[in-house]
């Protein structure tokens, strides 16, 4: 039987004045978790918090989450101090298609690379070469760019006003891949949706597969209540789209069946 | 002995909880969090004739304490319902309630005598006339009583199974209501379904839900849930069951109190799968605790004078 | 210029921010915490023709993000009132909204005639038609569209005073009941008060409120609130004033989205006496930063399609 | 211009099982507190919770309360940390008429000792001779034992089930004063309902002024609601009662005029 957690936070620690990480012991997330797949995090508001899992460490029973401050709970989450017991679903939803690709690119942008980072480490660990493109607004905005750096082969880094790595968005970065280093690759990208949306069609045009990991607003995390829905291709149909659960269903969905 | 058993009408129950319509689907997910042997019921999700895609767009808004859906009714249709998912529920060692909505009337007639071919796998009927979600049919029966003791006595000419009205409370008088209800031949009626409501982003100056509006539900509804219960209790003579923001035991205990002869969890299942069994566990040691049939307790709120 | 004047028909408020009626009495106390001149208006306690001791016992309950009340409309009495508390308010340097509530129909004529002596201390009088907590007139007046239309223009031949019309939202539909006001001669309508809700005590199994019932207010009925809000400013032509469960300026802000031309706040201020302050210069702040009058925003919601 | 202040917890101290003092800094309450006051203190809930004022010292600016716990408030506000800021409306109420009086009987059960205790100090340091009565449950519920002892002429305390002081109420302790004593007293009591109206009906038969301290469930504190009412004795009536504000025409009644 699967089971609510009451997980216990480990530390918190603040990468820049918007984000922290945090590390929770439980085992029982640590040691079934896969990239691509989240948790659901009570705070003191009625609704969980869903978050991508950005490591999990069968071993040690530690897995963690990176939390961009945007509203109400995701302020009380980041001031959540060690020892406290945390309400935790999880792991939830469904994961990236890591295993089966040659070669992986990872493209990134804002609080993306947290759960793109879990996947990176699978690749190291199962020996499939990557590159990560990760985009940010500004220096003052980046975060896990040194661990990025450590795990890909290649790593390369944008921001929109160019105060560290190539000036522009992760299209702009992308173009500095060559094609002998697209070829048979598999793209995973998670961030904004208008930028999975533009990175999607970059790889659709080059012939790439595509997978991208949606966002929703939920309630319950794990299939039951239908608020979380996506448009996604009907299978069998080329233009028929029904409505997929984002968090059971999902969140990782191929792009080319997504209606954005 | 003690027992936390409970019967609603000739439907006995193993526990006073019953899983609300629209909050675990056709219980497939939630079965991998609990089992069901404690469990009074499960309502399936609200089944129309045609299958429906529900509504477009953002879906839920959060409030304080409670929640905004508009999922709008999204279902399998009743016929898939029944190839599909009826056989599973029926395997949970639970009370099956299949939940109905529909456009017009005859919507509901139809629905009935399809799924009275099936009555050893079907408790009872629920007919929701109080979806806010939708909008055609529904929540418009639902406020008028007389259109709700026609469609009720159509409804009871087509099938045996026992019938049970989910009332909405967006009227001016639940009394009513019910008493439609019942005068139309329900085996029983459930209070409430959720109050319309409506979330606001100031920086788009748009609802946040795609729908406009949508129903609330959660801790936020309970005062107006247990206080419309009580007004049903008071003038029916079929049994009531309550609905609206139960969190946990001493909930419970005030709805069976105000005249419920046993709830529907909702909300509560969805932020905490394993809730049910938490209370059900709860409710034993009371029932232990005070040496009580819970059934006992079903309505016996002491007014002030 | 930016500013957060607002404008109710014919009267014209420094701010949106109303001090709802029955959450500050007649301002003394609250006098000591917050100067007005940043306030639209004050609502005095709801006022009888007779004074009224109010309910006995308990009277108030917290509820999950709310509170329900069942005062039962303590006051002086409307004589007393005009005698020894209505120079005070008009003393505040705010709008004065005289708030009454009646046995019957005659009663709110009574009061307005008496009231009508005094027109240069008061800006508006608020027709309560809402109040849940006395088992006479008012409640039941307010959910019937044709008495209260006969109600408020029989109450607009006895007084030159703008006339407001508070609602209740324990109704089937407030757009209904909305419109009979305006039809009757209503200069706004305020929408809502509380809704009728029920605390229990599971040991004593009685209501926790001696009244039985109590209203509902505070955060929890905000989604209510908005929506019913937003239904009364898409049918009527006269303004509305939205209240219920307002308790920061992105809720202010809401319902003047949603139509509310301005709002009144009730628990938030019992429970945060300098919270309409507060509110205010956060409002003043939004109109600069957005360099915006605020009252450009009055019924700019865009319903989706 | 009154306001409501973000006092700074200083310490939180375990009493026993139940009940914890409370110590906050906040000059302003501090200097204006006087006995019989309370204030009224935010938790995660909606309404504030009122506490009767046990100690202030407007020199160091703190002010102290004692709190049991009895449900989901006082459990939160028992688990408040140091250094958290929390918001207080107070002093508010009216206050004991100490100032008044030749000699003192501070009669106080359960939660009531607390704002005894600040009676208790005002008047050593006004040099009224004081005799302090308690009555608690049993042992392990008492609370301000030594404080009570240090400051009083005379202390008396009483068990329900007698594991400590005198077996039995307030009233079996109150017998064991001497006519002598209590004479010219004032009787101040603040405890359960059923206590101070038996202590007031004593009081009364000896022809003894009483003051009494009574708790209402309250939302606004400062008397704007009208949700605490007492039923008190109309003024210059014998058998007229009308509903006076708790927080704001008391907490403090002469015990003649109060309708139990
Ligand atoms: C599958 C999934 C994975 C996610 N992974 C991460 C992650 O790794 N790191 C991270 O910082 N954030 C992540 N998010 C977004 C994160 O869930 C929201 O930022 C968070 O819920 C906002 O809560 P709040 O109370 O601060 O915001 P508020 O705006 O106050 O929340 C109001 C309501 O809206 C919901 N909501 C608001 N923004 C979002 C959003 N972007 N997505 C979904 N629901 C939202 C909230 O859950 C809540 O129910 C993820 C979201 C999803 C669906
Ligand atoms: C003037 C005054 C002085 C007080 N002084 C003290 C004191 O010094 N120490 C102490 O421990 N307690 C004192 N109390 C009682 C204290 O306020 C309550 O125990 C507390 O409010 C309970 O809150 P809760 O959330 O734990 O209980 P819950 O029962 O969960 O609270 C539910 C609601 O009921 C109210 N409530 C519950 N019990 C009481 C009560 N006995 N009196 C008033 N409201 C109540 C709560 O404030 C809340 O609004 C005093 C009460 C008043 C009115
Ligand atoms: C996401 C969601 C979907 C719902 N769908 C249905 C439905 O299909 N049919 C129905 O009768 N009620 C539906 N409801 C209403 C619930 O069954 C229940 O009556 C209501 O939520 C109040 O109970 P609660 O506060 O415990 O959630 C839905 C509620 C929610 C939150
Ligand atoms: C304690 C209390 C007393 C009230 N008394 C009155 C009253 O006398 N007249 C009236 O029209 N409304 C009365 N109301 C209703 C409020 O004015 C307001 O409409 C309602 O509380 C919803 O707003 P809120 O959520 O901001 O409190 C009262 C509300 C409360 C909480
Ligand atoms: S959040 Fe409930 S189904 Fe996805
Ligand atoms: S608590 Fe509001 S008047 Fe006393």
């Amino acid at each position: 039987m699967k089971d609510e957690y009451s997980a216990r936070l480990i530390s918190n620690r603040k990468l820049n004045e918007e984000s922290s990480i945090l590390t929770f012991f439980c085992p029982d997330i640590a040691v079934a978790a896969k990239p691509g797949q989240f948790v659901n995090i009570s705070c003191s508001n009625l609704l969980k918090r869903p978050f991508g899992i950005c490591s999990a460490d069968p071993e040690s029973g530690l897995f963690s989450i990176g939390v961009r401050e945007v509203g109400e709970g995701t302020r009380e989450i980041r001031e959540f101090l060690p020892d406290r017991r945390v309400d935790v679903l999880g792991p939830l939803g469904n994961t990236f298609p890591i295993d089966d690709a040659d070669r992986l690119i990872f493209v990134g942008g804002g609080t993306g690379v947290y759960p793109l980072f879990f996947a990176l480490s699978q690749a190291v660990k199962r020996s499939i070469p990557a590159i990560s493109v990760c985009g940010f607004r500004c220096v003052g905005d980046t975060c896990m760019i040194d661990e990025f750096r450590n795990c890909s082969d290649r790593f390369l880094v944008s921001t929109d006003n160019g105060d560290m790595g190539i000036h522009g968005n992760v299209l702009d970065a992308l173009s500095g891949i060559s094609d002998s280093e697209l070829n048979q690759s598999t793209i995973i990208t998670v961030g904004p949706e208008i930028m999975m949306k533009n990175v999607a069609e970059w790889a659709f045009d080059r012939g790439l597969p595509c997978f991208v990991s949606l966002e929703r607003r939920m309630a319950c995390g794990i299939g039951m209540c239908l608020v979380c829905t996506c448009k996604i291709k009907k299978v069998g149909s080329d233009d028929q789209f029904e409505n997929k659960r984002c968090c059971a269903d999902g969140p990782v969905f191929d792009a080319r069946e997504v209606l954005w | 002995m003690v027992s936390i058993h409970t019967d609603v009408g000739s439907v006995s129950l193993a526990s006073p909880l019953i899983i609300a319509s629209g909050t675990c689907n056709f219980g497939r997910e939630l079965s991998e969090y609990i089992s069901f042997d404690r469990i009074g019921g499960i309502c399936s999700k609200g089944l129309t004739l045609a299958p429906r895609a529900g509504n477009e767009g953002c879906r839920v808004a959060e409030t304080p304490s409670g929640m905004l859906n508009s999922v709008g009714l999204q279902n399998p249709g009743v016929d898939y319902f029944i190839a599909n998912d009826l056989a599973f529920m029926a395997s949970l060692n639970t009370r099956v309630i299949v939940n109905v909505a529909g456009h017009c009337a005859d919507d509901y007639i139809e629905m009935a005598s399809r799924l009275n071919q099936h009555t050893d796998q079907i408790d009872a009927i629920e007919l929701n006339l109080s979806c806010p979600n939708v909008k055609e049919g529904c929540m418009i029966i639902g406020s008028s009583p007389s259109q709700i003791r026609e469609l009720v006595s159509n409804v009871r000419s087509v099938t045996s199974v026992p019938l049970w009205v989910k009332l909405t409370p967006n009227v001016t008088s639940i009394a009513q209501t019910a008493l439609a209800a019942q005068e139309g031949g329900a085996d029983a009626v459930v209070a409430i379904n959720t109050l319309l409501g409506m979330a606001i982003d100031i920086r788009t100056r748009r609802p946040v839900l795609r729908n406009n509006t949508g129903g609330l539900s959660g801790p936020a509804i309970k005062p107006v849930a247990l206080r419309m219960v009580n007004e049903c209790y008071r003038v029916l003579d079929i049994p009531v069951i309550g609905c609206g923001g139960i969190s946990n035991e001493t909930d419970v205990l005030e709805f069976m109190i105000a005249g419920a002869s046993a709830v529907e969890i909702g909300t509560s299942v969805l932020i905490h799968p394993t809730i049910p069994l938490q209370i059900a566990g709860n409710l034993e040691e009371y029932a232990e605790k005070n040496r009580i049939e819970l059934s006992d307790i079903v309505g016996t709120l002491e007014l002030w004078g």
